[in-house]
């Protein structure tokens, strides 16, 4: 084993099953516990905050999916890039595995959002800034997801989601901005925001930094998961490929 | 390349659809708003400048497909990328051609539909300007759309939410810089953006559409 | 054990019960098609094999 | 020599088709393709054309060197066959459709619109936008198609005039033309199918 190793092997497909599929349950089961661990821990052992009362416990969930749902669309960029630099099948694969995660993600962002906001606001939806820019978000992947189901060429498919991917980036962060601008002074700056900092005392800091750990490992663990079927998948439509050829 | 430019507009003007599509639609959803939203005159003038932006955007959104869709069928698309042109100013001036034809009826349009939008006299220019600096951008986008979609059976749902979010920034300033202009507001920061948008769309997005073009001739 | 959320009580369990929701659907659909490819893979190999 | 092609792998969606092909192309000859339906002989034209990457191997050709004829002539029906044909003149850098419009008999159908064209006029016309390109190597999918005997006569005439000039042509057709040209059969370099074709042939 002295021969020198990079982790560019990993992208190998046969080497990627093999590590993923020993790495699978032990993020999956550690992921699990730290959700439930946050979870009991924030809806029960927490007090509420003075202002926000007990709606502050929804923290838990929408800040670990909020992130996570930025940091998924951050990494099928990462992914989109390793392929149009490196040809590595699996890195385009990962990247068309994590979008549904990201969705799903988004949505919870969403959904806790709006949930948050009906006793502080009086509605169900706001144009505040940060839902509307969770909005774009959710959109930017669902044509992400519609081109990749629409095309059959696998690896046209890869390339074109992966351009996709990086103009898409640039237009999320130049979204990110339009929006803040164009919301000045239709809304008032939130009184009560769940993300500033002040409002995230030690008390509510430790649980949310569990859940968020957890969400990092469920979010690993299904894309490891999903990428693993992406694999098969794609092994399964070259043998069903070849089997028309003959 | 002013060939290919000339051919694109004599093929939109023959075609009958090129000039009239965007404008039929554009006055579609201008008439159908008031019928919508009531006639009352001042309510309409506060949004007559969004209506006009979002009229304009989704005339355009419509006629994107069109954009590489006849040339792909044909065949046009396969001897274009052999020939000496680069892809890069294929698809700008395609971009071009869909401005021309598209966007530009849209923007002198716009006084009469203003009028009928009870639009405030301060508004008309600004509102024209802003079309005028805003709708480069969208045709640019709405090529790099048609380009991931070209060859796609039912690409034309695709395209459309493809293109959607990616236009959310352009219609933000646009929007913001018609109506400030019509309220007599400072439209200094999102005229600059709108500008800017519109430059750095024209600069990059081409290679983007070249690349995606290549891939899907394939 | 059942702590007083007050009256909030309705906004933060439905925020809980949808976000567990959502994540089970995801998860469930993830398992599913995973177990559902892998299988697909398994009797296109093996049928390979049988016939040579 | 035009075109130089060594060891040659080309694919079809994401398919290996074709590979180990050998063969050159000289000023001054033609080349004839055979195989049956689906055997990739578009897929190589296509890949010769520059229009997608070759899997292996080496082509060795200038790019602007090759003109490039379809299935589809790229024709737009609402332009009148001046125009069309004036497009693509302008397209490659020239102005003249004279020699074009003589060789394939077009005089008579020059105001008329394309839409208006029999399919065998359509396919003259796409096929003299050939000779306005103005490149040496022409490479043809199945040009014949839809032509009929005479016009398949007059299309062989203009290849073979542009033999004489020192010009080359790679076509890809079942019928005989009735000149001179080497045939190639792609049949043999048919990609043999490996054993696993995703996990084990995509390696670092």
């Amino acid at each position: 084993m002295s021969e020198k190793r990079s982790l560019w092997e990993y992208a190998n497909p046969r080497k990627f099953m093999g590590l993923s599929g020993t790495l699978l349950p032990w993020v999956a089961i550690s992921g699990g516990a730290l959700l439930l661990i946050g979870l009991i821990w924030g809806f029960f052992f927490t007090p509420d905050d003075y202002r926000q009362g007990s709606t502050v416990k929804i923290i838990y969930l929408h800040v670990p999916s909020a992130l996570m749902a930025i940091n998924a669309w951050f990494m099928m960029l990462v992914a989109s890039l390793i392929w149009l630099i490196r040809r590595h099948h699996v890195s385009a694969l990962a990247a068309r595995a994590a979008a549904p995660v990201g969705v799903a993600m988004t949505v919870i962002a969403l959904v806790t959002g709006a949930i948050w906001g009906q006793p502080m606001w009086g509605t169900w939806w706001v144009w505040d800034p940060r839902l509307t820019s969770f909005l774009i978000l959710f959109l930017f992947y669902l044509g992400y997801i519609a081109l990749w189901s629409a095309i059959e060429n696998d690896d046209t498919a890869a390339d074109l989601t992966s351009v996709l991917a990086i103009v898409g980036s640039v237009f999320a962060v130049l979204s990110r901005y339009a929006v803040n601008f164009w919301n000045q002074g239709l809304h008032q700056g939130a009184s009560l925001s769940m993300d500033k900092e002040e409002n995230v005392a030690d008390i509510f800091y430790y649980p949310l930094l569990v859940a968020i750990a957890a969400f990092i490992l469920i979010f690993v663990a299904l894309v490891l998961l999903r990428t693993r079927t992406e694999i098969r998948a794609r092994q399964l439509r070259a043998y069903m490929a070849r089997e028309r050829m003959q | 390349m002013i060939a290919l430019l000339d051919r694109d507009i004599k093929l939109a003007i023959r075609a009958g659809g090129g000039f009239g599509l965007g404008l039929a639609f554009f006055l579609i959803v201008v008439v159908l708003v008031p019928f919508s939203v009531g006639p009352k005159s001042d309510l309409l003038a506060i949004i007559a400048p969004g209506i006009l932006w979002l009229g304009a955007l989704l005339a355009c959104l419509l006629s994107l497909d069109r954009i590489f869709a006849l040339d792909y069928e044909d065949g046009s698309l396969d001897l274009l990328a052999t020939s000496p042109l680069p892809m890069e100013a294929i698809v700008s001036i395609k971009a071009l051609a869909h401005f021309l034809t598209t966007a530009v009826p849209l923007v002198l349009a716009t006084p009469l539909f203003g009028v009928m939008l009870n639009l405030p006299a301060e508004g008309f220019v600004w509102v024209m300007i802003s079309l005028a600096v805003g709708t480069p951008a969208l045709s640019v986008i709405g090529t790099f759309g048609a380009a991931l979609t070209v060859g796609l059976k039912r690409g034309g749902l695709l395209l459309s939410i493809l293109v959607l979010p990616l236009y959310v920034p352009t219609l933000i300033f646009g929007a913001e810089v018609a109506r400030r202009g019509t309220l007599g507001m400072d439209i200094q920061t999102p005229l600059l953006m709108l500008a800017g948008i519109t430059f750095a769309t024209i600069a990059l997005l081409p290679f983007a559409s070249a690349a995606v073009i290549r891939i899907n001739l394939r | 054990m059942m702590v007083d959320l007050g009256d909030y009580a309705v906004p933060v369990i439905s925020a809980y019960i949808s976000s567990i929701v959502i994540l089970t659907v995801l998860i469930w659909a993830s398992l599913s098609r995973s177990a559902k490819v892998k299988r697909e893979l398994e009797e296109f190999e093996s049928k390979r094999k049988s016939n040579g | 020599m035009v075109l130089k092609v060594s060891d040659l792998a080309v694919s079809r969606g994401g398919v290996l088709v074709l590979e180990g092909l050998n063969f050159t192309l000289k000023r001054g000859n033609a080349l004839i393709l055979r195989g049956p339906n689906g055997s990739g002989k578009t897929t190589l034209l296509r890949t010769l054309a520059g229009l997608q990457p070759a899997v292996a191997g080496r082509i060795e050709a200038e790019q602007d060197d090759i003109a490039f004829a379809t299935h589809s002539d790229g024709l737009k029906p609402t332009l009148t066959v001046r125009e069309n044909l004036t497009f693509w003149a302008h397209i490659f850098g020239s102005n003249h459709i004279d020699e074009a419009v003589d060789a394939f008999a077009l005089q008579s159908l020059l105001n008329r619109s394309a839409g208006a064209l029999s399919a065998g006029q359509k396919r003259r016309l796409g096929l003299a936008r050939l000779m306005i390109s103005g490149r040496p190597l022409w490479i043809l999918d199945e040009p014949t198609v839809s032509l009929d005997k005479e016009s398949v006569a007059r299309f062989a005439e203009t290849v073979k005039l542009h033999l004489s000039k020192g010009g080359a042509a790679l076509l890809a057709t079942h019928i005989d033309l009735g000149f001179e040209a080497d045939v190639f059969d792609v049949s043999p370099f048919k990609a043999k199918p490996t054993d696993l074709p995703f996990l084990d042939e995509v390696m670092l």
